[in-house]
């Protein structure tokens, strides 16, 4: 192909203090075409989308927009000059209705609701106000309110992240016809079978530079991993474990048992129980009531019925606390709900060892030290940027959630979605601390929005749909399409067709993450 | 845009200082106190001697603590608007009711409204969420009302300033102000829970994530009580030094000092929004604004302009402290 | 037994001069036995505030309001209303621009001047003053500013050394003077707007040289001039009792007997400790048991009738 | 409906309860009629552009500290500009006022973007500045007003085809409040520059990542709070016919009003009905209690109460709503 790139951007520079975020970074995208953007956690991914849509200035860098240099200073002025992003967190204002958010950008509203319906979102009302949809919900609108002004070039980070797979799978297919109709997009993702799926090429960046492009040709993940990596010896083929190593735990008395358990509306009904040594996974599509269940579990939220006993006996948790108290921790999906971001790593680490009255005093320094530096080995973080948590890239603060449990020795840990936005590196290292944990007698419950994680971690699968408990079925059961059918709540057994992601015949069955 | 990149190498001198006074805030403080000192040494000469030092130190010392209370408080993304009134309540009580009382009882009779106003404000704050400036208002109200009703019960029985409050307010031993028996093991102690105890831990994490901190355990209603009643009873403690100080008992004795302790607190480098400040400075604010009050008083201009010239020093150091801070 | 309802409006809160004034209208009231119930708008507040406060004492439908004014032309308006719905007016302290009104007022001109002679006087008509003044921007503040003027003009070798206002708070005052104190100037005498007993406090503390020094005749700075040795120096009267003779005005006017003139000035009067007379005047004025922010001058004679013991309760009629 | 109550239900509640007040009003002075309610149309008037001032501010996610020196010193600029100087020379400076203010509050709003000092302590440091100013401009209070100034809102407004008894509750102060604000803020909630003020309170990082030019808009939200406050300060010299340097209490009861108007401190939230509802209400407590004669001590004991009481309920209701 001889068309000049839409898009140009050369020697992009970005040090926050002494931190270089981004080197050497560049970035050419041609029209029509969908192009993936790639790298570890922490190679500055997310600074080069901000930069390029006029969010943080850079250093140093030149950028060429359809050939001429452009200098962008402003998100408005992106938007100006064709670029529109949908940055990792919602923009929507939070306190204003959907509407007034369409109006302060000047978003044609018809072609907005054209969208979020092609989106796959069916009972929108534009007065809502922000603040009360959901976080899935919120980030559909934010892409159908770029393509409602029909951008030149879309800048898509961790779009998917967040999304559950019916809401991913529409994204991705909005995403491929917009390449098709002749306008660029660049797709940050670290699910190579979304990549696989849907891109044309990628630029590979390694510590703030861009160390290759690449065609998008079936077997060509193998390639970025290594660009990605470097010289990280990463094993990136995890076979599903061996039966021995399940060794399904058959106790007498489980360390967690829920019966009847009701949260409001939203979730009715649900029992289950929860073994030491073991890792339970809960698969759900977005919004199904898997976000009650573990704040229940975890004390944020009041039951409205039904019992949780802990070790046989009924417990009632009406704050955090009384969770913590008895051995069940949670890592909520969201990072930023979980992290002290002005406080040091350390700090946030040793924070639940403060929480209790009797903690107030003064603090033994070098036993924290001990016991934090431990939990930082443990999971590798990445302490580079030392001082404020928030200095860290996304995946290390993701680590550091999961740190202080593990520092805290806690008896149950409640994951919800935790390698949501982490490179292939690091959730595999999270696979193998959730197993650990599991083989030292601890017990997780481990909710995914990446099905293929399932196999990998889990021992068992609770599936929940429209607020009930639909299935629950061991891990030999549990390949993609059998979650899929029964998150969508279909019976076992039955087949239907639903998407790209699901049909083993695609793109897909090559990856390196796909099933052996 | 150039295309030069930045080469990490050789960092100028000029960057390196700055670096050093951004990791050490407290560096800058106090170069903005000697400046001030030295304007005023040069404008009067001879001001700066032995009694001045004492002076300064005795005046600065009930603004510090009570911004003490205001760098607690604002590191939860607080504020504490009643101890103005808080400090007037102990005083006035202390002095009303030593005529007849016990010293220790009258101790204990001074700090109780001081110990009731934290608790409400606490309860008002961390239960009812209610925004702190709002309630320590509120309560700041209330409890002045209560002292005027108080005031007429007792006009008849006079009031006295205890020795032992006068000689700790005014006395000077050796050249040092004896107030700073009081404040020196005060202010390590409010240093040190800052800095070393899991309760000055759980103030900055409060202020920076509450619900980070929820999720670990915290429990916000307990955290945010116990240091409104710790706020209010440094307040009270703040009122009985200052009376000894001032040495007249008035129903509006510590009001003045509020809005100083706030700005005192944020020139010492405290974040309002929370999570973020030290009381190291916030000691360092308090006498550089007590050295800038001494400084517009002996200044020879209309009483308007030296409140205009007040109001344009306080923003200018306030700015020139978070430039040469934030630059990281 | 009593047959009228009076208003009465005040804007300043907290402070012992005040708190005296109102306590003196409540014990006149009382002691008169002619007043039913008081109805007192007493808060920290500006014209436009007490313009509020009469008007809602107008809805009430008071007989007389009894007002120490914000400001003398501020509330002209609601002092005009009143007199139109029937209502008797009388200013205290100051003075008003609304024709309609009674006054009954200390002189603040006369107060600063008196006491800025005398003090002159005893600094030889030469030398430096410390001139501590009250609130930037009141009206009592301004006119006590005149008087002093005045006495300055006719003493052409008295210099100010230095100029501060109080805002008539006692701290700041203390923190002015030490500050003052440190810098070494040489200064021969103290005038001060009302806040005394602190001044002569801090002159010890620091042993400095007692200077003359004149003040208000606030209690604590009463009992000063008589304890404290070598202190010389003089209180100017300013009582705060003038509100008990602002009640009485209203209720003889409310009775039918109009005074002659619609403005009558209470002058004040002097008392030092360099005189015998003025000596035995402090004496008999001196009032330890008073707090020592109240003036001791608690009475005002053939306007107040009230005893100690009413003023000190500070109950009104129906308390 | 639902909508709207959710959204407005803390206003309407907030009419219920000076409906009652009403009642109570005239349940303690049945004599309480159209003239006392212009004076309290009167007294609400520079408390209700204080807290207007304060309003725009605090939606758009900040505070302003300097709202009753402002009033101080606009009130003065207009008294002693007017002293002794012709009926029409007044049509001049009501504009001069004005700009005044507007330009005083975009300076606020410039030294908060410019110096990024937090705008609780710029808005503190310019408390001083402008206290300073207006002593600068008078040094005790003075100063003069056209007669028809003052005489713009005193009285009624004779409106024809209204019976008088209609007429005499519609008092002229209370139509200049309305007509001052409604011609301020109803174009401006409606135009993108006031969806921008909400934008930069409600969340700063997304109003920037939404195209909101974030600091023009702040200096914009404070330049307007400069105006409301001249308004204020205007209102003051038409009220007492003087200027005085030294400010009346309207700061913190701006910020009270403000809360209890369900404007939350913060940003982002609220509108300009509530906080205006709420200085009625506080207005009309201070009246009842003067015509109760309840003990003036116990005055600032019930009004704290009332403060801290409302505020609770309604934090108390939001609570029960969250879960
Ligand atoms: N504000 C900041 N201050 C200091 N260092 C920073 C800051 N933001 C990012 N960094 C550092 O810059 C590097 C690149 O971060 P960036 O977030 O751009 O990476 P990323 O590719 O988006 O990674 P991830 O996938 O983990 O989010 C990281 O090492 C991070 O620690
Ligand atoms: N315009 C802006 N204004 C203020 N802060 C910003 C702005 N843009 C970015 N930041 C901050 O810079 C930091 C670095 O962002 P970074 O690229 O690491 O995002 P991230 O959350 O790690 O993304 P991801 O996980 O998708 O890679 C964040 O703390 C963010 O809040
Ligand atoms: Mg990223
Ligand atoms: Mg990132």
């Amino acid at each position: 192909m001889t068309t000049s790139p839409l898009l140009d951007a050369s020697g992009v520079a970005k040090n926050y203090g002494a931190v270089a975020a981004l080197r050497n970074a560049s970035l050419s995208v041609l029209p029509g075409e969908v192009h993936a953007l790639m790298g570890a956690n922490g190679a500055g991914k997310s600074t080069l989308v901000k930069i390029l849509t006029g969010a943080v200035p850079a250093n140093a860098g030149r950028i060429l927009i359809r050939g001429e240099a452009r200098d962008i200073r402003s998100p408005a002025a992106a938007r100006r000059a064709g670029l529109l992003p949908v940055y990792q967190e919602p923009s929507l204002i939070p306190d204003l209705d959907v509407l007034s958010n369409l109006r302060l950008t000047s978003t044609p509203v018809e072609p907005f609701r054209a969208w979020v319906r092609e989106l796959g979102i069916l009972d929108l009302d534009l007065r809502d106000t922000a603040r009360d949809i959901p976080l899935a919900v919120l980030r559909v609108l934010d892409l159908a309110r770029a393509l409602a002004v029909e951008p030149d070039v879309l800048l898509l980070d961790e779009m998917t992240a967040a999304l559950p797979a019916n809401l991913a799978e529409k994204v991705l297919e909005v995403v491929r016809r917009q390449g098709d109709s002749g306008r660029a997009v660049i797709f940050i993702s670290h699910r190579f079978v979304e990549i696989s799926a849907l891109c044309d090429r990628a630029t590979v960046l390694r510590d703030g530079e861009t160390v290759g492009v690449v065609d998008i040709v079936p077997g060509v993940e193998e390639k970025i991993v290594e660009l990605m990596l470097g010289t990280r010896i990463v094993k990136t083929h995890v076979a599903a474990r061996s039966a021995a190593e399940k060794a399904a735990p058959a106790p007498s008395s489980p360390r967690i048992a829920v019966h009847n358990l009701r949260v409001g509306t939203k979730l009715g009904d649900v029992s289950f129980d929860l073994a030491d040594g073991e890792v339970a996974g809960v698969v759900a599509l977005e919004g199904q009531g898997q976000d009650e269940l573990f704040a229940a579990l975890a004390g944020s939220i009041r039951p409205s019925g039904g019992t949780i006993e802990v070790d046989g006996q009924p417990v009632k948790f009406a704050h955090p606390i009384d969770a913590i108290r008895a051995g069940i921790a949670y890592v909520p999906g969201d990072r930023s709900e979980a992290l002290a971001m002005q406080r040091s790593v350390r700090e946030n680490i040793a924070l639940p060892f403060s929480a209790a009255f009797r903690n107030w005093g003064p603090i033994n320094m070098r036993r924290e030290r001990a016991t934090v530096i431990g939990a930082i080995e443990r999971l590798q973080i990445d302490t580079r940027a030392q001082g404020e948590v928030q200095r860290l890239s996304g995946g290390n603060q993701q680590k550091v959630t999961i740190a202080r449990w593990i520092a805290a020795d806690a008896r149950t840990i409640l994951c919800f979605d935790p390698t949501r936005g982490i490179d292939v590196g690091t959730k595999q290292e999270i696979y193998k601390l959730l197993r650990e944990l599991a083989g030292n007698g601890k017990s997780v419950l481990f909710y995914t929005s990446e099905l293929e994680e399932v196999q990998r971690v889990c021992d068992r699968v609770i599936v929940i749909f429209g607020g009930k408990l639909v299935d629950i079925f061991p891990v030999e059961e549990a390949d993609e399409p059998a979650l899929m059918r029964a998150a969508y709540g279909l019976p076992r057994g039955a087949k239907a067709d639903i998407g790209i992601l699901a049909d083993p015949t695609a793109h897909a069955s090559d990856a390196p993450e796909a099933r052996p | 845009m150039s295309t030069s990149a930045i080469s990490p190498q050789s960092v100028p001198f000029g960057r390196r200082l700055k670096r050093l006074m951004a990791d050490r805030p407290l560096i800058p403080l106090v170069i903005l106190l000697v400046i001030l000192v030295v304007i005023l040494q040069i404008l009067r000469p001879g001001i700066v001697n032995e009694r001045w030092i004492a002076n300064t130190i005795k005046f600065a010392i009930p603004l510090a603590i009570l911004a003490g209370c205001q760098t607690m408080t604002m590191l939860t993304g607080g504020i504490d608007l009643s101890v103005g009134t808080v400090a007037t309540i102990s005083a006035f009580i202390m002095a009303t009711q030593i005529v007849n009382q016990d010293p220790a009882v009258a101790f204990l009779l001074a700090m109780m409204p001081a110990v009731l106003i934290g608790l409400v404000n606490g309860i008002g704050v961390g239960v009812f969420r209610v925004h702190p400036l709002i309630m320590t208002l509120g309560t700041s109200l209330i409890g002045t009302g209560c002292l005027q009703v108080y005031q007429r019960t007792v006009i008849a029985s006079g009031a006295k300033i205890p020795d032992f409050l006068a000689w700790l307010g005014t006395g000077v031993t050796w050249g040092f102000p004896n107030a700073l028996l009081l404040f020196v093991p005060l202010a390590a102690l409010i240093v040190f829970t800052l800095a070393r105890t899991g309760f000055g831990r759980l103030l900055y994490a409060v202020g920076d994530n509450e619900r980070a901190t929820r999720l670990s355990g915290v429990q916000y209603w307990q955290v945010i009580t116990a240091l409104y009643i710790t706020s209010s009873v440094l307040a009270g403690i703040t009122g009985l030094l200052y009376i000894g100080l001032i040495k007249a008992p008035s129903l509006s004795l510590a009001e003045p000092l509020v809005l100083p302790s706030v700005a005192a607190a944020v020139i010492g480098g405290t974040s309002i929004f929370g999570g973020r400040g030290g009381y190291t400075g916030t000691i360092i604010g308090a006498l550089i604004l007590t050295v800038l009050t001494t400084l517009l008083t002996i200044l020879q201009m209309p009483e308007g302009a030296r409140r205009i010239l007040f109001g344009l020093i306080v923003l200018f150091v306030t700015a020139a402290y978070l430039r040469i801070v934030e630059e990281r | 037994e009593g047959k009228y309802t009076i208003g009465i409006s005040n804007t300043v809160q907290g402070n012992g001069w005040r708190e005296e004034m109102v306590c003196a209208m409540k014990a006149q009231a009382l002691a008169s036995g002619e007043v039913a119930k008081l109805n007192i708008a007493h808060r920290n507040t500006d014209a436009a505030g007490q313009l509020e406060d009469i008007r809602n004492l107008i809805s009430a439908k008071v007989d007389a309001i009894v007002v120490n004014p914000a400001d003398p032309a501020g509330i002209k308006a609601g002092l005009e209303e009143a007199t139109k719905a029937g209502i008797v007016v009388v200013a205290v302290d100051q003075a008003v621009t609304e024709p309609s009104a009674y006054i009954i007022s200390n002189n603040q001109e006369q107060y600063a001047y008196l006491g800025a002679k005398w003090l002159f006087q005893q600094m030889g008509g030469k030398g430096e003053v410390f001139y501590m003044r009250g609130a930037a921007g009141a009206s009592a503040d301004s006119d006590r500013d005149k008087g002093f003027k005045k006495a300055l003009a006719e003493n052409p070798g008295v210099k100010v050394a230095q100029e501060v206002f109080t805002g008539w708070q006692q701290d700041q005052a203390k923190q002015q003077i030490l500050s003052f104190l440190s810098t070494g100037t040489p200064f021969n005498g103290i005038w001060t707007s009302g806040i005394d007993n602190v001044i002569v406090d801090a002159l010890v503390e620091s042993q400095a040289p007692l200077v003359p020094i004149v003040g208000a005749d606030n209690a604590g700075f009463v009992g000063q001039l008589s304890s404290v040795k070598g202190l010389v120096g003089a209180a100017v009267t300013n009582p705060g009792s003038i509100g008990g003779a602002g009640v009485t005005l209203a209720l003889q006017i409310l009775d039918g007997k109009k005074p002659a003139q619609q403005t009558v000035l209470v002058d004040p009067q002097l008392w030092d400790n360099a005189t015998d007379e003025g000596k035995a005047k402090l004496k008999a004025a001196a009032d330890p048991s008073l707090s020592p922010e109240w003036p001791v001058s608690i009475s005002i004679p053939e306007w107040t009738t009230y005893t100690k013991e009413q003023i000190v309760a500070c109950k009104g009629p129906g308390e | 409906m639902s909508h709207f109550l959710r959204r407005q239900g803390w206003v309407v509640g907030l009419f219920a309860l000076l409906i009652v007040l009403f009642i109570a009003t005239t349940i303690i002075q049945p004599a309480y009629g159209s003239n006392d309610f212009g004076s309290l149309a009167r007294a609400v008037l520079p408390y209700a552009f204080a807290v207007a001032a304060q309003t725009v501010v605090v939606i758009a996610g900040g505070i302003d500290l300097s709202v009753a020196a402002m009033m101080a010193l606009t009130s003065v600029t207009a008294a002693s500009m007017m002293n002794g100087a012709s009926e029409e020379y007044a049509l001049f400076v009501m504009p001069f006022v004005l700009a005044m203010g507007f330009a005083l509050g975009a300076l606020n709003g410039l030294l908060i973007v410019v110096t990024r000092v937090p705008d609780i302590v710029v808005t503190l440091a310019m408390l001083f500045v402008l206290q300073g100013a207006a002593l600068l401009v008078l040094d005790a209070p003075g100063g003069g007003i056209a007669e028809w100034l003052k005489a713009l809102i005193s009285g009624t407004v004779p409106i024809p085809g209204l019976p008088d008894a209609v007429d005499a509750w519609l008092p002229k102060a209370l139509l200049v409040l309305i007509v001052c604000l409604c011609v301020i803020w109803i174009p401006l909630r409606r135009s993108r520059l006031g969806l921008s003020i909400y934008a930069i309170g409600s969340s700063e990082l997304a109003a920037f990542r939404s195209g909101v030019p974030v600091k023009r808009t702040r200096i914009i939200a404070y330049a307007l709070s400069g105006l409301f406050a001249a308004f204020g300060g205007l209102a003051l010299t038409m009220s007492t016919g003087i200027g005085a340097p030294i400010p009346g209490p309207y700061l913190l009861a701006s910020v009270a009003a403000v809360v209890l108007g369900g404007v939350a401190l913060g940003g982002g939230k609220g509108g300009l009905l509530g906080p205006i509802v709420a200085v009625f209400v506080l207005r009309l407590v201070r009246t009842d209690l003067t015509l109760l004669a309840i003990d003036p001590n116990v005055t600032a004991i019930i009004e704290g109460l009332i403060m801290v009481a409302v505020v609770m309920f309604g934090a108390f209701i939001t609570m029960r709503g969250r879960q």
